[in-house]
């Protein structure tokens, strides 16, 4: 039992780091129906400009751990913004009018240059965070010790996605997201400025998944140039579980997988983890083929 | 027999009933309009039929056959053909490959014949060919065959769909509005087009919008509201029935 | 012309930080044996191609390198990878030193101009196995992260261990590599119970695994395999965490009391301001520092006089590592590994 | 003055033009209809109007302000809606949704929630669906969606593609009612139809395309008159 | 006749291809020999996605069936590897039915993750040595060079030939099955499901031959692979591999076969032209892919239009009996 309850506290953890990132997916590809292979490597980019900005600007002893740590989240958020939108401008404006899988092979090849670019500017060893940022220790619920980290990425990855959610359900900027996610033309016809929605995408998404490179680089200490892969494939497996271009979709998606993942580790096999994740994604869509909060299915013949 | 007929045939989405124990019949060689208000279930009838969703309740037989749960395929396959409200062409394929997905369950060849071209195979291809662009010219295309399906007007996509589905030899053709969207000179094209599809033996069924055309070319008339049936019969009985002027013609009477 | 010796290491891809750093080795020894005169005669030039560290790369980078005219080549380090080669060199006639491929079946298909100076898996299996055997444990968890290297020495090791009296492994599996939340199966490893973990994979995923014990509060101790030789570990880790991780692995530098050793790593840190990270950089340096000492003596580049030479004459080379002689395989001889002890400032001691 | 005029537009689509120099003028409350066969250019004149193709030579102006060089989202900031050929709605969004968005120009909330009131009013099946998903209406219902939609922004220009198209001839009536009663309100309408009787019946003026070309221009009673077009557009015969 | 010109124009090509052997060192043979491989992984895939239109990410879970298979065969039973090439294809064929039939009704991302999914457990299972005759993370060694009549293919020379006749025999059969019935069905259901249907395609019958026939092909190159090497481990089979195959395709320009193999040339062979940015190169790489998309977004050679011979008699109206 004590098991069950561990894992399930470290799932939810990894989780909402897979939700995180998953939103970034999720969001670009409702709009553009693009599946942005490249994020990924701002989620990378994110933990290593945020390990830059930590160690150069001292924040966290100045401002103290909290208030640091907030004010370089928002840094990161900002500069892997701008690098998003920079990436969208680069890569994919110039493929708006093209077939959608031409835009999938130029995802891949930002994925392959940001990635190498990480590892010719930071060198392909890992980097190691400064410890002791976020808090070591850890609370007891009900008899077991639980680490603040967890419940800290797990809150904020929470927060940050309440937020997003609000966003595109009740501002009107996200009505336009959506409308602009169904048809362009007609979105622009109500007098939406598609190209700043777009913008507005490729500044957020990505921005959520700096985020969550920050995160990640405090809870763990250890990051790489390749991390991103991995990373990616289970936030984009988790925005496709949830039903992509759904944004309370991802959410339970990530957090589903993290899951999953946690508890066919302990109680199958630890080799065989991600193959379990994925046996049951695969079963979960064939009996939902659009995922667990799918799209709503709105095509009539 | 008739050669369709629909029996006490209910659909749901949801809490909504969009067709609602409707039964009527079509004998070979007829014209039949099915009209009625929008939102009355007339598109969802013809998906039923076409097996693109299945009913809740109810029986379709064609020529004695049940079609109840039978794949769409099947169903083309057995001699029903049907055009889209919107238009639903391969629209980046040319103009005679559109024609010759209709020609496509009357051709067997596979994966291996196709793959090692025998002689079979050419020969049931060049029929195959020629076929489609019999048809093509039987609707006046046959000019535009080699050209890509997206760059016709409107109303020649609306024939080209009508081609597609008289290369399946079909035996029923149904035909969602294929006048929307055309002028009345093109309307005037399509009845004569419809009449002589008649005339070579194929029976119709027809949703259409526009009175003029149902007036004209119908022997038969079936009109829907709110998903059931509300009246029955030949064109002049349907004009003056009072609550099909109510609910769907209007008392001006310009037809 | 000069001499050419070719380097074929991971330059990108996963395994990118072990291939630049054997790049820096072996370019500061080239230049080194260059300011000493070179070698018959004639400049030393190193031609360094990629293999990504996947094998169809690799055999592409092995196929160019046989076309430049190369006297040896060093590499590569993964034995998956090495062993796409072996045969494209072997054809060719061209001697090559691996320098971080330890799977045994490399040396045991009679390969003529094959050699590696790193330790086979059963060499570093027999370590651990006599080194577990002295610390007395009795539960003993052996976790693997599936890769060649690691999952052989872990099933030599419990082939080794399997059976012995009072000893019980409790605990055999892989965890994924490259992921940084291990503590799902570090709280699986835990309910099993031993009192001794080896983990033999590499020092990215020891140094989480350390961390995450101690957050875990576990205090059970953990030896690694040589892949975790790396100072990273304790950063990765933290001081607190990697204090009391054993490792085994081929004798650091700094522990060599050699003249070579100790001028070596001063130069390496004057040349790039950090020492070696990884030990197989430095076995890759011996393998250069071996083949250039086979040529100087044989006063050729003849394939056959250099092996016969590295297989019958050379006999306790000074190297970085410590001394090497090769047997008829081409596979380093003597006991190499070591046991190391990570104190609590993060240092690397060499247990007696 | 006219409020909308087009001079000398040409689009092309790729390398292939279809709009050979239009010329065209709508002055302040007035309904113009376009007429033509299949193919001759109406939908694309009424997309570059509202900026969604871009014209390779030419002019559109509304009033004074040149359009033809804004983006699409600012000319309907300029208050030209459009209701658009195959209508057009947002399928994943329910019809509140699709009818809000039709008021995204529009900023004052209160107003807004009477003019949807007033749409409601206008088609009361919309009412009853109000949270179906648009995707899911039947042909018809979405054609008076797409008409609502744009109504929502209260434009001074209404550019209407085919309103009529696949709607029961009650409702066709019941809509060429609507927008007269619109137009009495003052707003100036284009509009392209098939159903060119119920079109000139209801136009003040006339335009006859034929491919990318303007070659009739006149008033609707003139048009009517007009032998060549009673025999390509008004059926030979009495035509509904 | 324009015909007979490029028949002629494609024999010449031919000539001056098969002679690169004698003019190029044997390094560069060598990578047109990868390039070979790729461009029959990229024919077959191009079917599932260029044809199809349907999104296979996970490639390499055929090619890998295929190489296993031969490698398992080959050293523990001793088969000759050249008569396993139908073996892998069908092995390779049986295991895309299993996997495709409950997942072929999903769309277009979904199926890609799916493939991706499939793509993965396969390379898990090779790792866990799976009914233990994978050889795990080590993989298998000791296959055999294809010999015929005697005669071993053995040098990379030798196996230019070897895997460019079969590339181009490949390339022969799939020029046919394009132009035919069965290529047009797989169009029809790329750019309409319902209206396939609705004309009488049985769309999901299609599907399921498309990545049948596309596994088979990649099961027989994964044969190749495995008889090149001679050595094989699942490190050669992952996800970095099916990505590098459906970029191909789409680079090359999805639907073409022309497309197939300049996508095969570009995206194998750049990395190696790329080889003096040292550690720069797969930067340089994907930035170039990234360029090449955005000059072409059609992809480099993108599918022409069928072209028909049309019957003489189309001019007049006839009946449709
Ligand atoms: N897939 C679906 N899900 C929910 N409701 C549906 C679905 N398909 C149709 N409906 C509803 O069923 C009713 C009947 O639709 P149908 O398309 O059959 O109408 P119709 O008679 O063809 O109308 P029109 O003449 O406007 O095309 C409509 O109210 C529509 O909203
Ligand atoms: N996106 C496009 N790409 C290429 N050609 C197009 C495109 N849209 C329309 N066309 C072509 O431009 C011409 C004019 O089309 P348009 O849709 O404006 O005609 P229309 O008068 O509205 O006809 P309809 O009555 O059929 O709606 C036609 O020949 C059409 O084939
Ligand atoms: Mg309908
Ligand atoms: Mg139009």
């Amino acid at each position: 039992m004590e098991q069950f309850f561990l894992q399930l506290t470290n799932g939810l953890a990894v989780g909402g780091i897979y939700a995180l990132i998953a939103l970034g997916y999720t969001m670009v590809y409702g709009v553009l129906k693009l599946i942005n292979f490249a994020h990924s490597d701002l989620f990378t980019l994110g933990a290593y400009l945020g390990l830059t900005l930590l160690t150069s600007m001292a924040l966290t002893d100045r401002l103290g751990p909290f208030w640091g740590t907030v004010l370089l989240a928002f840094m990161v958020m900002l500069l892997i913004a701008i690098v998003g939108a920079l990436l969208d401008r680069v890569a994919y404006r110039p493929l708006r009018q093209s077939p959608r899988l031409s835009a999938v092979v130029s995802a891949l090849g930002a994925s392959i240059f940001l990635q190498n670019t990480v590892m010719l500017v930071y060198g392909a060893r890992f980097q190691v965070y400064p410890q002791g940022i976020l808090p070591s220790t850890a609370i007891r619920v009900m008899g077991l010790d639980i680490p603040m980290v967890r419940l800290i990425v797990l809150c904020t990855s929470t927060l940050m996605m309440l937020a997003l959610f609000f966003f595109i359900q009740k501002t009107k900027t996200g009505t336009a997201i959506r409308a602009a996610a169904i048809d362009q033309g007609a979105a622009r016809l109500m007098g939406i400025d598609v190209n700043r929605v777009i913008l507005m995408v490729f500044l957020v998404g990505p921005a959520l998944g700096g985020v969550a490179g920050l995160l990640v680089g405090l809870y763990y200490g250890q990051i790489n140039f390749t991390m991103g892969w991995g990373y990616g494939l289970k936030a984009f497996t988790a925005a496709i579980l949830g039903g992509i271009g759904n944004i309370p979709g991802a959410m339970v998606g990530g957090i589903l997988l993290g899951v999953i993942e946690a508890m066919g580790a302990a109680y199958l096999s630890i080799a065989w983890k991600d193959a379990i994740a994925f046996c049951v994604l695969i079963l979960i869509l064939i009996f939902r083929p659009t995922g667990l909060l799918g799209e709503r299915v709105a095509e009539k013949v | 027999m008739s050669l369709l007929s629909l029996k006490r045939l209910t659909k749901n989405f949801g809490g909504l009933t969009a067709v609602n124990n409707v039964s009527f019949d079509v004998e070979p060689g007829a014209i039949v309009g099915l009209i009625g208000p929008n939102g009355a279930g007339k598109t969802t009838v013809f998906n039923l039929i076409t097996g693109i969703y299945a009913p809740d309740q109810g029986e379709i037989l064609f020529a004695g056959k049940s079609l109840v749960r039978l794949r769409t395929h099947r169903i083309i396959a057995m001699g029903i053909a049907r055009t889209f409200q919107t238009i639903r062409l391969f629209q980046n394929l040319t103009v005679l490959e559109n024609v010759l997905a209709g020609c496509h369950c009357q051709m067997k060849g596979g994966v291996v014949a196709s793959l090692l071209h025998t002689p079979l195979q050419r020969r049931e291809e060049r029929k195959a060919i020629v076929g489609a662009m019999s048809i093509l010219s039987f609707v006046g295309l046959h000019r535009e065959a080699q050209q890509v399906a997206k760059n016709l007007s409107y109303g020649n996509q609306r024939l080209l769909e009508i081609a597609r589905a008289l290369a399946t030899r079909p035996k029923l053709l149904i035909l969602d509005e294929p006048a929307g969207g055309m002028n009345e000179q093109e309307t005037g094209r399509l009845v004569t087009l419809i009449r002589k599809m008649r005339d070579q033996g194929i029976t119709i069924l027809l949703i259409e919008h526009d009175m003029s055309l149902v007036m004209k070319v119908c022997e038969q008339i079936v009109v829907l509201e709110y998903g059931s049936k509300i009246a029955e019969g030949p064109p002049e009985a349907i004009k003056q029935d009072p609550r099909v002027i109510e609910a769907y013609l209007g008392t001006d009477s310009d037809w | 012309d000069p001499v050419k010796i070719g380097l074929m290491g991971p330059m990108t891809g996963s395994w990118a930080s072990e291939g630049q750093e054997m790049k820096q080795v072996l370019d500061l020894l080239c230049e080194e044996l260059n300011a000493k005169g070179g070698l018959m005669g004639q400049k030393v030039a190193v031609v360094s191609e990629d293999d990504g560290g996947d094998p169809r790369t690799a055999s592409l980078a092995a196929q160019r390198l046989a076309t430049q005219g190369i006297a040896a080549v060093i590499g590569t380090y993964g034995s998956a990878v090495t062993e796409a080669t072996q045969n494209i060199y072997n054809e060719a006639k061209i001697i090559q030193v691996a320098n971080g491929s330890t799977a045994i079946r490399l040396t045991e298909k009679g390969l003529k101009y094959f050699f590696r100076t790193c330790p086979r898996d059963d060499e570093q299996a027999k370590v651990a196995a006599a080194t577990i055997e002295k610390l007395g444990v009795k539960k003993l968890a052996i976790l693997h992260d599936n890769s060649t290297y690691a999952k052989g020495l872990a099933e030599e090791a419990k082939g080794l261990l399997a059976g012995k009296k009072g000893l019980e492994i409790v605990f055999f599996d892989a965890l994924t590599p490259k992921e940084q939340d291990y503590t799902a199966i570090l709280t699986k490893m835990k309910a099993a119970g031993p009192d001794f973990v080896f983990f033999t994979g590499y020092y990215g995923e020891g140094g989480l695994l350390l961390k995450q014990k101690r957050q875990m509060n576990w205090n059970v101790p953990f030896m690694g395999g040589d892949a975790t030789n790396n100072p990273d570990l304790v950063k990765i880790a933290g001081k607190e965490a990697a204090a009391g991780f054993y490792f085994l692995s081929p004798p650091l530098p700094k522990d060599l009391p050699t003249q070579e050793a100790k001028a070596f790593l001063a130069a390496f840190t004057k040349k790039y301001g950090n020492p070696p990270n990884s030990i197989y950089p430095v076995l890759a340096g011996d393998g250069f520092r071996v083949i250039t000492h086979a040529i100087a003596e044989t006063k050729s580049t003849d394939p056959e006089k250099l092996a016969k030479y590295l297989k019958t004459e050379l006999k306790e080379f000074p190297g970085l590592t410590g001394k090497i002689s090769f047997n008829d395989k081409g596979d380093r001889i003597g006991e190499v590994y070591k046991v190391y002890k990570v104190n609590a400032e993060g240092q690397f001691i060499l247990e007696p | 003055m006219a409020l909308l005029e087009i001079a000398g537009l040409h689009v092309r689509y790729g390398n292939i033009e279809v709009l050979h120099g239009i010329d065209l003028r709508v002055g302040e409350g007035e309904i113009v209809s376009v007429l033509g066969a299949n193919g001759a250019g109406k939908s694309t004149t009424l997309l570059s109007i509202s900026g969604l193709v871009k014209a390779s030579a030419g002019s559109i102006h509304l009033g004074e302000t040149p359009i033809h060089k804004l983006p699409a989202h600012a000319i309907v900031k300029q208050g030209i809606a459009q209701v658009p050929e195959g209508r057009r709605v947002f399928g994943t969004l329910t019809v509140e949704e699709n009818l809000s968005l039709g008021a995204f120009v529009r900023d004052e909330k209160g107003e807004v929630r009477q003019t949807l009131g007033w749409i409601y009013e206008l088609f009361p099946i919309l009412a009853e669906r109000r949270r179906q998903l648009a995707g899911t209406l039947s042909g018809g219902e979405q054609q008076m969606l797409a008409i609502g939609r744009a109504l929502m922004s209260r434009p001074r220009v209404l550019l209407l593609d085919e309103p009529s198209l696949g709607l029961a001839p009650l409702l066709v009536k019941a809509i060429f009612q609507t927008l007269k009663e619109i137009n009495g309100k003052g707003v100036t309408m284009v509009l392209v139809e098939q159903n060119a009787r119920a079109a000139l019946k209801l136009a003040h003026r006339g335009y006859v395309m034929e491919l990318g070309r303007i070659v009739l221009e006149d008033s609707s009673s003139a048009l009517m008159e007009n032998p060549e077009v009673q025999a390509a557009y008004l059926g030979g015969e009495k035509g509904r | 006749m324009t015909n007979q010109r490029t028949i002629i124009t494609i024999s010449l090509a031919n000539v001056v291809f098969a002679s690169l052997p004698f003019f190029l060192n044997t390094y560069w043979v060598d990578v047109l020999n990868s390039i070979g491989i790729y461009s029959i992984l990229a024919l077959s895939l191009n079917l599932i996605v260029g044809h199809a239109g349907l999104f296979n990410l996970g490639h390499a879970a055929f090619y890998a069936i295929g190489a296993y298979t031969a490698a398992i065969l080959n050293t523990g039973y001793g088969i000759p590897i050249l008569a396993l090439l139908p073996a892998c294809g069908f092995t390779a064929g049986v295991f895309a039915v299993l996997i495709a039939r409950p997942i072929i009704h999903l769309r277009g991302d979904y199926l890609c993750i799916v493939t991706i999914g499939v793509g993965e457990i396969v390379r898990i299972a090779l790792i866990n040595d799976v009914f233990g005759v994978t050889g795990g993370a080590n993989g298998i060694f000791g296959i055999a060079r294809p010999s015929l009549f005697g005669f071993s293919v053995r040098s990379p020379q030798h196996f230019f030939y070897y895997i460019w006749t079969f590339a181009g025999i490949t390339v022969c059969l799939f020029h046919l099955l394009e132009n035919s019935r069965f290529g047009r069905a797989l169009n029809y259901l790329r750019e309409d499901e319902v209206a396939a249907e609705g004309s009488g395609v049985d769309t999901a019958h299609y599907k399921l031959a498309a990545f049948v026939v596309g596994a088979v092909w990649a099961g027989m190159a994964g044969n190749i692979y495995a008889s090149k090497m001679t050595i094989i481990s699942p490190e050669s089979f992952t996800f970095w591999e099916s990505v590098l195959m459906f970029a191909i395709v789409i680079l090359g320009g999805s639907g073409s076969i022309p497309g197939m193999l300049l996508g095969a040339f570009l995206i194998v062979g750049l990395p190696e032209l790329f080889r003096e940015f040292a550690n720069a190169r797969m930067l340089v790489f994907g930035a170039a892919m990234i360029a090449m998309m955005i000059f072409r977004t059609q992809g480099i050679l993108p599918a022409k239009q069928r072209r028909y011979s049309l019957p003489e008699s189309s001019g007049e109206e006839s009946g449709t009996g």
